[in-house]
């Protein structure tokens, strides 16, 4: 097996062969050690199996243009295994831990050839593949939280699609079929809302909410309360599911709650910035200031309501630059509690839905970095692991 | 103060690239999207476009006064000031134009860009070049008034293939369409 | 001076790992391989498994002398010197154990393997686990007595997921099949 | 467009918005200076085509889990296009500069479905699909180039097939058409012979010849001349199609030099370590000596009957090694009339078939470094740009 980017282990060998023979003498009683019997053949064994998946796992995709969905128990740093996620995919994790769902686009041949898009169905324990489920299209982006959603406790699937008109594909995962498809002008990310079917932000800068239960959709529109061009809602945020609660965060750290509902209700903004004690971010050129960024910039915990933020120092339309900084908001509390430096700029944050929650956070080369979110502490870092989207188990 | 209508420019670029039969099932589904999407927005880029636009550098972007107009390989060429992905004038293209065996996609994501030259505003189109595996040859990301998924035409994390052979993403090039 | 037959080994494998009626395809492929190729090579790893093997530092690799026990993520560890490719053991699985979701090839390449502990030299089937995307985690490439494409029983290159559902190679596995 | 290992870039811009800002009294007289009229909108350009192929041109391989094949002249060190060669696939070039043909496999679904074995040609100006020819299987290796071969001025096609039992699919590329498979055991990498059909390496150590052409393919060998498991051949090796004339090269540094036909000849071997004036390569452990190594190890020049070989110190058994030195053997000669050190030690070499020609080297990374083959002078350096392998145009 050739493969790319590794380490010319062997040619380093070859360079210290000379330093490994002047060391002969003191190895040669070791290699003549002997037991009495050999080794006896390896047994065959099946392959590894998983328990349902856990509150301490992080589900780390590889990244653009590469393949598989990573996962690493966050208490010992350890890769569990790989869940088959192609290009531009989007993994859902049944939230009673039954499946694995993989909503992608695959080709017939390659790059080319016929079109399938799909919902794949993993088992959890062996991650071996259970069913596809045909769908008539979905959004091709690299993955986001809020384009493939589970909601009725993971009875129903919601896929964003995009083809350029955009519109949500219903799909009821317990009879494994695609339902229909709900047409949705200007709105996308969407938020499963319990009994009604899914709220979702608007290029007009409302929270569009659809019922979607009826022959016909019903769609219905908050009054806007954000300027999607001006101070744009960034399409990654915090949802506590149970209690239907949402974190919203702008370009320029305007932290946004609603609880979601047939009518939502949405809180009246406050700064991040101002929460930390330092200067409002504006949207005017020339002003360097702390901003949040990232691709996938902030992170919820829902126990507690504190949402983990990556912040930079920049000026304004640098939004997708890395962090530097996590700042840990108390969302209730309206107080940035604590700000963690780190040693690597990171693009993702997640974190872990424990008691003692661990942040996730990840750059462009892959690196993975596990943190005590109570003390900032660094528990692993781990090399070269995936640079795509992070996800945990959600209650 | 002027608006930039990023949907009536939609149409018009569609207007000028999407031309010709084979294009006819993504003209029909885009036509759909324009008509059934009342609520698109306006991108206020008045700085820019206003009748006395202010191109002083206090009014500009950090990419746009340390943009340059002379090296299209490099992130920092002006018309790059939204795009994502590698350059196409990096994987046998140029600034325009696709390279071999790639096609434009009629759509796009687009921004608005400022020249140094004459600090004029220009609308670019960033077309991609679909149906060849990611050329991953300079790559930039430009952010200048980019946004959110709910806004995809000025979004430019989308793949915008559509209405090519093959949705493979290639490399993306800036066309320029006219001043913004 | 004893010869190493590894193509009697290859039946070996099989008839222990290849059981059951799903592999018949491949059981009746490899049958004609092994029928049709009298002239398979006998490799010369007599310093390791003749009667009075000469174990002594001065007839080991650069790989063999340098070798450890304990840790079976590491390129170093004994078993994996002539193994190519990304380590099970780092991937989910283990030394000989696919990661979840993975299958076990029935065939292999193979290598000899001196092991530390005893000074034996023993016999390793260098089993693929695929039908998943490349792990691409702890990268190795162990080269003892590995030769080319004519003799592909031992050759680390080629993908040895032969009689799987799937091709697509994942990790390698370093089975344990007896002294050499 | 998200990717996997971007410079993050921005961020870097945002941390330096700060000294931007302090220049801005420089800046703001040219950010005024305009011209009368506004720039001209674009014209719709088709995209970019290709001349026929050139000598000066080098094809590389992205490597191991990457898509797709660069060219680049190395007259200039520009990257002109992508030839979409799969993974695991393999590429051959007409002779006359016509087609650039893929041997694939491609899977229906990605890494999963329906296996489908095939020749894919592509047009050279356009670089455009031009049509498909199925074939039984082929072998899934990393690329070689002596795996799959054109013969007959390009009219027909060898893939060779490991299922595990080795044979070989003959191709009618005139016609489009899968013609038979022949059985081989125990022998591998194929050469064109002319008129008669292909010679191959063989497990015995013999080269066997195939007579193609009639009802039942005629196989017969040459007595064994090298020892497959001892001492083997390196699978990649440099062949004068013109003349018939192969020069192979073995683990300890055997040259071995064969002139190809109905019955071939092969010559006694000599040393490249004697030819350069070093001791001879052996195969007992602890002796350190210069080895010929890596992937793609030897490169042939067939006007000058130069080989480029990459070597490097080691004991034996380290024949995959990279090479930090390059060696200029004049083959005919018997000597090394060069050695060129390497600044980062390489896993492939090629060398354009050019009177003036250009050694191209890679490395694991992908870095690729052009030389001048006479002075050995560096011309370019290409980072990351592939690691699979490396091919040249070749008469």
């Amino acid at each position: 097996m050739m493969k790319v980017q590794r380490k010319s282990s062997l040619s380093a060998k070859a360079k210290h062969a000379a330093i490994a023979i002047s060391a002969l003498a003191l190895l040669a009683s070791a290699g003549t050690a002997r037991a009495s019997d050999p080794l006896p053949p390896d047994q065959e064994l099946e392959a590894v199996t998983l328990p349902a998946p856990k509150p301490s796992w992080v589900f780390v995709d590889r990244g653009f243009a590469s393949l598989g969905t990573f996962i690493y128990d966050t208490d010992t740093g350890k890769l569990l295994g790989l869940i088959e996620t192609s290009d531009i995919s989007d993994l859902a994790i049944d939230p009673a831990g039954k499946a694995y769902y993989v909503s992608e686009s695959l080709w017939s041949k390659g790059w080319r050839g016929t079109r399938q898009d799909m919902i794949t169905v993993y088992d959890p324990a062996t991650l071996k593949l259970k069913t596809e489920i045909p769908i008539p299209g979905r959004i091709l982006i690299d993955s986001r939280k809020f384009n493939f959603i589970l909601s009725d406790e993971g009875k129903t699937a919601y896929v964003y699609n995009l083809d350029p008109a955009s519109s949500v594909n219903v799909v009821d995962l317990a009879k494994g079929k695609f339902v229909k498809k709900i047409e949705l002008p200007g709105c996308a990310s969407m938020m499963a809302v319990t009994g009604i079917g899914f709220s979702a932000l608007c290029s007009d800068g409302s929270l569009a909410t659809v019922k979607t239960a009826g022959a016909k959709p019903e769609i219905t529109r908050s009054a806007p309360f954000f300027s999607a061009t001006n101070d744009p809602i960034f399409d990654n945020f915090g949802y506590d599911r149970a209690k239907q609660q949402v974190v919203f965060l702008s370009y320029t750290g305007q932290v946004y709650t609603a609880k979601l509902g047939a009518t939502p209700t949405i809180a009246e903004p406050f700064s991040i910035q101002a929460a930390a004690g330092v200067p409002v971010g504006e949207t005017k050129p020339l002003v360097v200031n702390w901003y949040p960024g990232a691709r996938q910039g902030n992170a919820y915990h829902i126990a507690s309501g504190h949402l983990y933020v990556l912040m930079h120092m920049g000026e304004y339309w640098s939004h997708k630059a890395a962090g530097t900084e996590i700042w840990d908001l108390d969302v209730a509390a309206k107080k940035v509690v604590r700000r963690i430096p780190l040693a690597e700029e990171a693009g993702r944050i997640a974190v872990t839905q424990e008691e003692n929650a661990k942040i996730v956070v990840t750059n462009d080369v892959g690196n993975i970095t596990i943190l005590d979110a109570k003390t900032g502490e660094e528990k692993f870092k781990l090399e070269k692991s995936g640079s795509g989207i992070l996800q945990t188990l959600e209650p | 103060m002027k608006t930039f209508n990023p949907d009536a420019m939609g149409e018009k670029l569609l207007r000028r690239f999407a031309g010709g039969t084979s294009r006819r099932g993504i003209l029909a589904r885009l036509g759909l999207a324009l008509v059934a999407a009342p609520v698109f927005p306006v991108l206020p880029v008045s700085r820019a476009s206003a009748a006395k636009p202010d191109r002083s550098p206090e009014a500009k972007t950090a990419f746009a006064r340390s943009a340059q107009s002379k090296d299209d390989t490099k992130c920092d060429y002006w018309r790059y000031c939204a795009i994502d992905g590698s350059l196409c004038s990096c994987c046998g293209g140029a600034v325009n134009r696709c390279p071999p065996g790639a096609e434009h996609s009629p759509v796009s994501w687009v921004g608005t860009c400022i020249n140094p030259d004459d600090g004029r505003a220009y609308l670019i189109a960033y077309r991609d070049c679909c149906g060849k595996a990611y050329c991953n040859k300079c790559d930039c990301d430009g952010t200048d008034r980019e946004t959110q998924l709910y806004v995809p035409q000025l979004n430019n994390d989308v793949i915008w293939c559509f209405g090519t052979t093959s949705m493979e993403y290639h490399c993306s090039t800036a066309v320029l369409v006219g001043t913004a």
